[in-house]
C-alpha cells in the first residue's frame, strides 16, 4: 500500500494505492476504485456495469485526466502545499502574469479582494481570443497594475498578491 | 489515373489542409504545404510532400498574404492552389492573382465570389432569380423612411446589416419603430469601420430558425447540382459545433424546393465548384436565402458520408475542367451523419479558448467514424488562429444509432492537456430535445443555459487515477512533440509509462 | 433506445469480438467478453464491459469449450451470446445449447447451421429449390459406375468432395476417367479421418472461376433479403486476402438473379439471421451455388461501407425478434469497398507465419478508411490462432479511386515487429490485371508467382533510418505491452523516443 | 557528424548521421538520405517529389524499418560482429533452437552444409501452423539432432554448428 497527497482544485486529496493481481485498487477518502491498466495513458474501470476508459497523462507536474468527456487537472502538491502550476516560479506565485502578449479585457478582481487558488483574475485578449488568467495561489490582491485596453507582455504582472501563511 | 494537375498547393493549415492532400494523395498529385513560424512543426507541414516557409505566426504575415502564396506556388512549380476555408478563400483579388498567374484556383470564378461575398448586391440577383428572401429591403437605401416602411411591411423585429458584412459586426437587431434610427446609424458606423463600407440594408429578423445549407456542386460544362442539406443549429455564439444531415425538418417535398432554390441561385450567381447556399427555416415551415459560401465548408464531411461522395476530390477534378463525375447525377441520402467540431475552448467555462500542448492524443475508431484532425500528440495549441482542432464525425443507418456512436466516439476521444467542449456536446446529444429533433438557433441558450457540471463530482475518481498512473514511482508521460514550433521547447524531452514494477516488484 | 438484450456475451476474440461490442455500446447493450490464458492482457478482454477467463491458450479449452462458455454467459447474466466467425460459429450443438438455456444465439437456428453445414445434404435441398449447382451428383452413392457416369455427363476435371468438408480436406481433383476410382477411395479415407463421415460425391471441377458471394440477412417474419455481392477471388493458399464490392463481372440482370437464387437458397434452408451464399462464377458468365456461411463473414465491413447498413446491429435486432429495419428494404450499392486482410505473415516469403510482439502500431485514418483491429502497440502475436490482425477497408466513390485510397492506406498503416504482407496485397492491388478486373481465383499463381521483391534495394535507405533513429544516442523504443499474456514477459520496461539532444545538444 | 555500424541481412553497414536544421542527413556509402523526424516512431523522406513516410522502433536490440510497405530488420552489431538475435545467448549462436513445442515438418540442411547468417533450417509445426527456424550464425553444419515427425521442444537443439572464425 503506497500513500500519497495530490491538489485537486483548491483542495490536498490523499490516495492509497495497492496491486490487486494485475489491477489497481486505490483508495480515496470513503471511496474504492479499481482499475485495469490498458496500454499506455489508458486505464479501464467499471461504472454501472459498464467499461469506461479513462485517459491520463502527467505533463509538467499536472495530471491530465479524461473522466465521461471531461478533462480534469490534479497536481502534486509543492514544498509549500500548492500546485506548482505551468510555468511559474515558485517564488513568483504572488505575481500574475499574462502567458502572451496581449490587450487586457477585463479585470475580475480590485485591489483588497481575497483570492482563492485558480481564481479567474484577468482576461486578455490576444490575436481575437479571449483568455483568462487564472491565480496560482490564494492571496488578497495588493496591487492591479492594468486596465482594460492596455497593452501587457509576459514580464509585468497584471495583478500582485500577497499570499496567505 | 491521368494526373489532373502536375501539383496543388494548399493554402491554408491544420485539419483543412491535411483533408485536402489526403484528397491530392488519392488522385496520385503532389502536395505542397505552406506554414508559418507557428506551424514550423504542424501535422499539415509534415505530411507535405513539399513545404513553403511563407513568414511569421500572424496571419497577415503568412497564410492572408496573397503574394507570399502566389510565389510559393511558381516557387515549387504548382498549376493549381487549393484555398480550403477561411483565410484567402472568399477572398476574390486571390482568386484573380492565381488567374493572372494561369494558376487554378480551386475554387469558384473571381467574379462569383465577388457578388455573393456582398450580401445587397446577391440579395438583388437572388430576388431576380425568384429565390425566397428574408422579407425587407431589396437593395440599400440611405432614406430612413425607405427603412421604416420596409420594417413596417415585414414587421418587427428587424435586423440591420451590413452589405460586407461578416461576424456580426454591423449588425443591429431593432424591436421596435422607435429605436431604428439609431440603429441603422450604429450599423453604418460599424460596417465602415470594419469593412470600410457603410453599405447596409435591413430586413425581418427570423426569431429562433433553424439554420439548413445545401451543398452545390457546379462544373464548367453547365452542370449544377445540390448534395442534399446540412442542418447547422447547434451554435454557440453564432458558430455550429454540431451539424448533421439529414435536417429533421425537411420533408420530401421541401427538400426538394430548397435544393431546386439553391441550384438556382448558384445559377443565378454563374457558381462553379463546390459552394453552399444557407437558409433559415423558420417555426412555421418557411425558408428564406440567407448567403452563399463560396468554399468547402467545415462540415462537409457529413454531407460526404451519406451521400457517398468526395466534395474535395471532386472540387479537384472540376478545376480542371472535368464535368461532374457521373455518381453525382444520381444521389441520394442514406444513414445519418453527425459532426462535433472539436474547438480548443473549455466547454465548462463559457467556451473560454484553451491553449496547451497537447500531451496525449487518442482518437476514436470503429465503423462510421471519421476524424479530421489538424492535431496530435504534442502539438501545442496556441492563439494564433482558429481554436479548431479536429472534427468527430460519426454515420449511422438511423439517427437514433449515429447520437449513439457519436457519444460513445466523444468518450474514447481522448484529447488530454487542451480542453474541449467535448462533454457539453455530450450532453446536447443526449438531450430529449435534441433526440426529437427540436434543433433551433437557440438550442444551447433554451436547452443549456441552467447547465452547470459539478466538477467536484469527480474529485476522487480523479485523484485516483492520477495516483494509480504515478503508482510504482512511474509517470504516465507526455508524448513528443510534434508541432507548435518556438514557442515552448517542441523538442522536450519524452518518456512513456514504464509499468515494469508492477509486475516485477 | 430501448435495450435490445440485457447483456450479450462474445464468444470470440480479436477484431471480431472488438467489432462486436463496439455494436453493443451503439445499442447501449453491456458486453462480456471471455478470454484464453493467452488473452489475458488482449484488446477484447481490456475494452470488454466485462471478462471472462475460460481456459488455457488451445481453443478447445477455452474458446470452442462448449460448457465453459456457457457457464461464463449464466455466471454474468447475458441473455445472448454472438459467436463472430470461427470458433463456435457454425456449431449446431453450441447454437442449440443456447437454445436450451434460454440464451439467444446471434445467428441462424441450430437445424439450419445443420442443413448448410452438410454439403450433400444441402446441395439436395437447393437442387429442389431450383439454385443452380455445379453439374455433378445430386447426393452421394457408393456405386463407382454412378461417379463414373456422373463425370462423364460433366466432363473432366471434376473434384470429389466430402460432405462434411471444409478446410481442403477430402477434396481431390480428378483430370480423366483413370484416376477416378483411386480419387474417389483417398478422398472417402481422408474424410473418414477428418470428419468421421467418409460420405463423398462429385461435381465438375470449375477452373478458376471468380468467387462470388451474397450477403443475406433474414428476420423471423418471414422477411430475407439479400445486401449485394462481393468479389473474394483473390486468393493464397485457398485463404480470402483481399475482397471487394460491387465485383465487376456482374452486370444489373446477372446481379439480380443471383441475389433472387441467394434469397432462395436462403428461405430453402429456413434461414434466419446473417449469412453468406457462395457462388462460383466461371469465365463463360455462369454461376453455380456453392455453400452457405452461417455466420458474420470476415469480409462484412465492404458491405456495410457500399450499403451503409450495419451488418452486427441488424444481427442482434433480428436474434431479438424485431423485423428488418426500414433501410433493409430499400437497398443499394455505392461506391467501390475493397478491404485488404492484414495477416501475421511474410508476404515476401510465400506467406510463411510470422509471430512477435507488435513494437509501434499505427493504423492509417482519412475519409473512407476504416480499419477493424484486433491488436495495438505491445501485443504479442502468437501462435496459437488465426493469423489475421486487422482488417483494412477502403471506400471511394469509384473503384479506381478505392484502389488508390487503399494502397496509401497501406503504405500508412505501420505495424512494426510482425511481418505482414502489406507490400504484397500493394503489388496486386497496382497489378494492371487487378485494375482491368480480371480477378479470378488463379490471380496470385497466374500474376504474382514470378514476383520477387529485391530485399537489397532497401539495404542503404533501411540503414539510415536505423541510424536516424539512434543518432543522439537514444533509441525510438517499443511501445507497453497491452496482450499476450504469459509467455513473454508483457510488463516488458517501456520508453519513448526521446530527441531532446537535437535541439539541445 | 557521428558515425555507428549497423547489420543488414548477413552485412555490416556503416552510417553517419548529421543534423541539418531540424533535419538528419544520413550517408550510407554513397547515399544521402534527408530524414524530417515527423512524431514518434516515424521519418519522413523525399522519394521522387512525394513524400515517404517511415516507421521505425528498436525492439530487443533490432531495429524494425516500415518502407514502401515493406518490413526490414536492421540490427547493431554484437560484440563479435554478428547481430544480437532474439532470445539467443551469444555462446549459443553454434544451435538451432524451436523457438516453441512442435514438430518437425522439414529439416533444411544436412550434415557438412555451409550455413550463412540467417539461413533456413528447418520447419516446425505448431498450432497448424508452420514455422521457419533460422541460423543465427555462420558457419558448417555438426550435426541435425531430429527428423521430419518428430515433437521438439525449445530445449533440445534441432541443428548444431561449427561457427566461422
Amino acid at each position: 500500500m503506497s500513500a500519497s497527497d495530490f491538489v485537486f482544485g483548491e483542495d490536498i486529496v490523499s490516495a492509497a494505492c495497492e496491486k490487486v493481481g494485475d489491477r489497481l485498487l486505490v483508495k480515496v477518502g470513503e471511496k474504492e476504485y479499481l482499475f485495469q491498466p490498458i496500454g499506455e495513458n489508458l486505464f479501464s474501470t467499471n461504472v454501472n456495469g459498464a467499461a469506461c476508459i479513462i485517459g491520463v497523462v502527467e505533463d509538467g507536474g499536472t495530471y491530465f485526466v479524461d473522466i465521461d468527456s471531461v478533462l480534469l487537472e490534479v497536481t502534486e502538491p509543492s514544498e509549500d502545499g500548492f500546485a506548482g502550476g505551468a510555468g511559474g516560479l515558485a517564488g513568483e506565485k504572488d505575481k500574475v502574469f499574462a502567458p502572451m502578449p496581449g490587450k487586457i479585457v477585463k479585470v475580475l478582481v480590485g485591489v483588497g479582494d481575497e483570492v482563492a487558488l485558480r481564481q479567474s483574475m484577468a482576461i486578455v485578449e490576444a490575436m481575437k481570443m479571449e483568455n483568462v488568467i487564472v491565480s496560482r495561489a490564494a492571496g488578497r490582491v495588493k496591487a492591479v497594475n492594468f486596465a482594460p485596453g492596455d497593452q501587457v507582455d509576459t514580464e509585468s504582472p497584471i495583478i500582485e498578491l500577497e499570499l496567505d501563511e | 489515373m491521368n494526373k489532373l494537375f502536375k501539383k496543388i498547393l494548399v493554402a491554408n493549415r491544420s485539419e483543412i489542409a491535411i483533408r485536402v492532400m489526403n484528397a491530392c494523395r488519392t488522385l496520385g498529385i503532389p502536395a505542397v504545404a505552406v506554414y508559418s513560424d507557428a506551424d514550423a512543426k504542424s501535422k499539415h507541414r509534415l505530411q507535405a510532400d513539399e513545404s513553403i516557409h511563407i513568414g511569421a505566426s500572424p496571419p497577415r504575415e503568412s497564410y492572408l498574404d496573397i503574394e507570399k502564396i502566389i510565389a510559393a506556388a511558381k516557387q515549387t512549380g504548382c498549376d493549381a492552389i487549393h484555398p480550403g476555408y477561411g483565410f484567402l478563400a472568399e477572398n476574390p483579388t486571390f482568386a484573380g492573382r492565381c488567374a493572372e498567374e494561369k494558376i487554378a484556383f480551386i475554387g469558384p470564378s473571381p467574379d462569383a465570389i465577388a457578388l455573393l461575398g456582398n450580401k445587397v448586391a446577391s440579395r438583388t440577383k437572388m430576388a431576380d432569380a425568384g429565390v425566397p428572401l428574408i422579407p425587407g429591403m431589396k437593395g440599400t437605401e440611405t432614406d430612413l423612411d425607405v427603412y421604416r416602411e420596409a420594417a413596417e411591411t415585414a414587421g418587427y423585429p428587424v435586423m440591420i446589416k451590413a452589405a460586407a458584412g461578416g461576424g456580426g459586426k454591423g449588425m443591429r437587431v431593432v424591436h421596435d419603430a422607435e429605436g431604428l434610427a439609431d440603429a441603422v446609424d450604429a450599423a453604418r458606423r460599424e460596417a465602415k469601420n470594419a469593412f470600410d463600407d457603410d453599405t447596409v440594408y435591413l430586413e425581418k429578423y427570423i426569431i429562433n430558425p433553424r439554420h439548413i445549407e445545401f451543398q452545390i456542386m457546379a462544373d464548367h460544362h453547365g452542370n449544377t447540382v445540390h448534395v442534399f442539406e446540412r442542418e447547422c443549429s447547434i451554435q454557440r455564439r453564432h458558430q455550429k459545433i454540431i451539424e448533421e444531415t439529414p435536417s429533421m425538418a425537411l420533408d420530401y417535398d421541401t427538400r426538394a424546393r430548397m435544393g431546386a432554390d439553391a441550384v438556382r441561385v448558384a445559377q443565378a450567381a454563374g457558381y462553379t465548384n463546390a459552394g453552399t447556399v444557407e437558409f433559415l427555416y423558420d417555426k412555421s415551415g418557411h425558408y428564406y436565402f440567407l448567403e452563399m459560401n463560396t468554399r468547402i465548408q467545415v462540415e462537409h464531411p457529413v454531407t460526404e458520408m451519406v451521400t457517398g461522395v468526395d466534395l474535395v476530390i471532386e472540387q479537384i477534378r472540376v478545376a480542371a475542367g472535368l464535368p461532374l463525375s457521373d455518381h453525382f447525377r444520381n444521389l441520394s441520402q442514406r444513414g445519418h451523419a453527425i459532426e462535433c467540431r472539436i474547438y480548443a475552448e473549455d466547454g465548462e467555462d463559457n467556451f473560454m479558448p484553451s491553449t496547451g500542448r497537447i500531451a496525449c492524443y487518442r482518437e476514436p475508431t470503429g465503423p462510421g467514424i471519421r476524424v479530421d484532425s489538424g492535431v496530435t500528440a504534442g502539438t501545442e495549441v496556441t492563439i494564433d488562429y482558429d481554436p479548431i482542432m479536429a472534427k468527430l464525425i460519426a454515420h449511422a443507418p438511423t439517427r437514433e444509432l449515429a447520437i449513439s456512436k457519436m457519444i460513445d466516439a466523444l468518450h474514447n476521444y481522448k484529447i488530454l492537456g487542451v480542453k474541449t467542449s467535448k462533454k457539453f456536446m455530450v450532453d446536447v446529444l443526449s438531450h430529449p430535445e435534441f433526440a426529437a429533433g427540436r434543433t433551433y438557433t437557440d438550442f444551447i441558450e433554451k436547452n443549456m443555459a441552467d447547465r452547470k457540471l459539478d466538477m467536484e463530482q469527480f474529485r476522487e475518481l480523479a485523484v485516483a487515477v492520477a495516483a494509480a498512473s504515478s503508482f510504482g514511482g512511474r509517470r504516465p508521460q507526455a508524448a513528443a512533440a510534434d508541432s507548435g514550433a518556438g514557442r515552448v521547447s517542441i523538442w522536450r524531452s519524452v518518456g512513456s509509462w514504464q509499468v515494469g514494477d508492477l509486475i516485477h516488484e
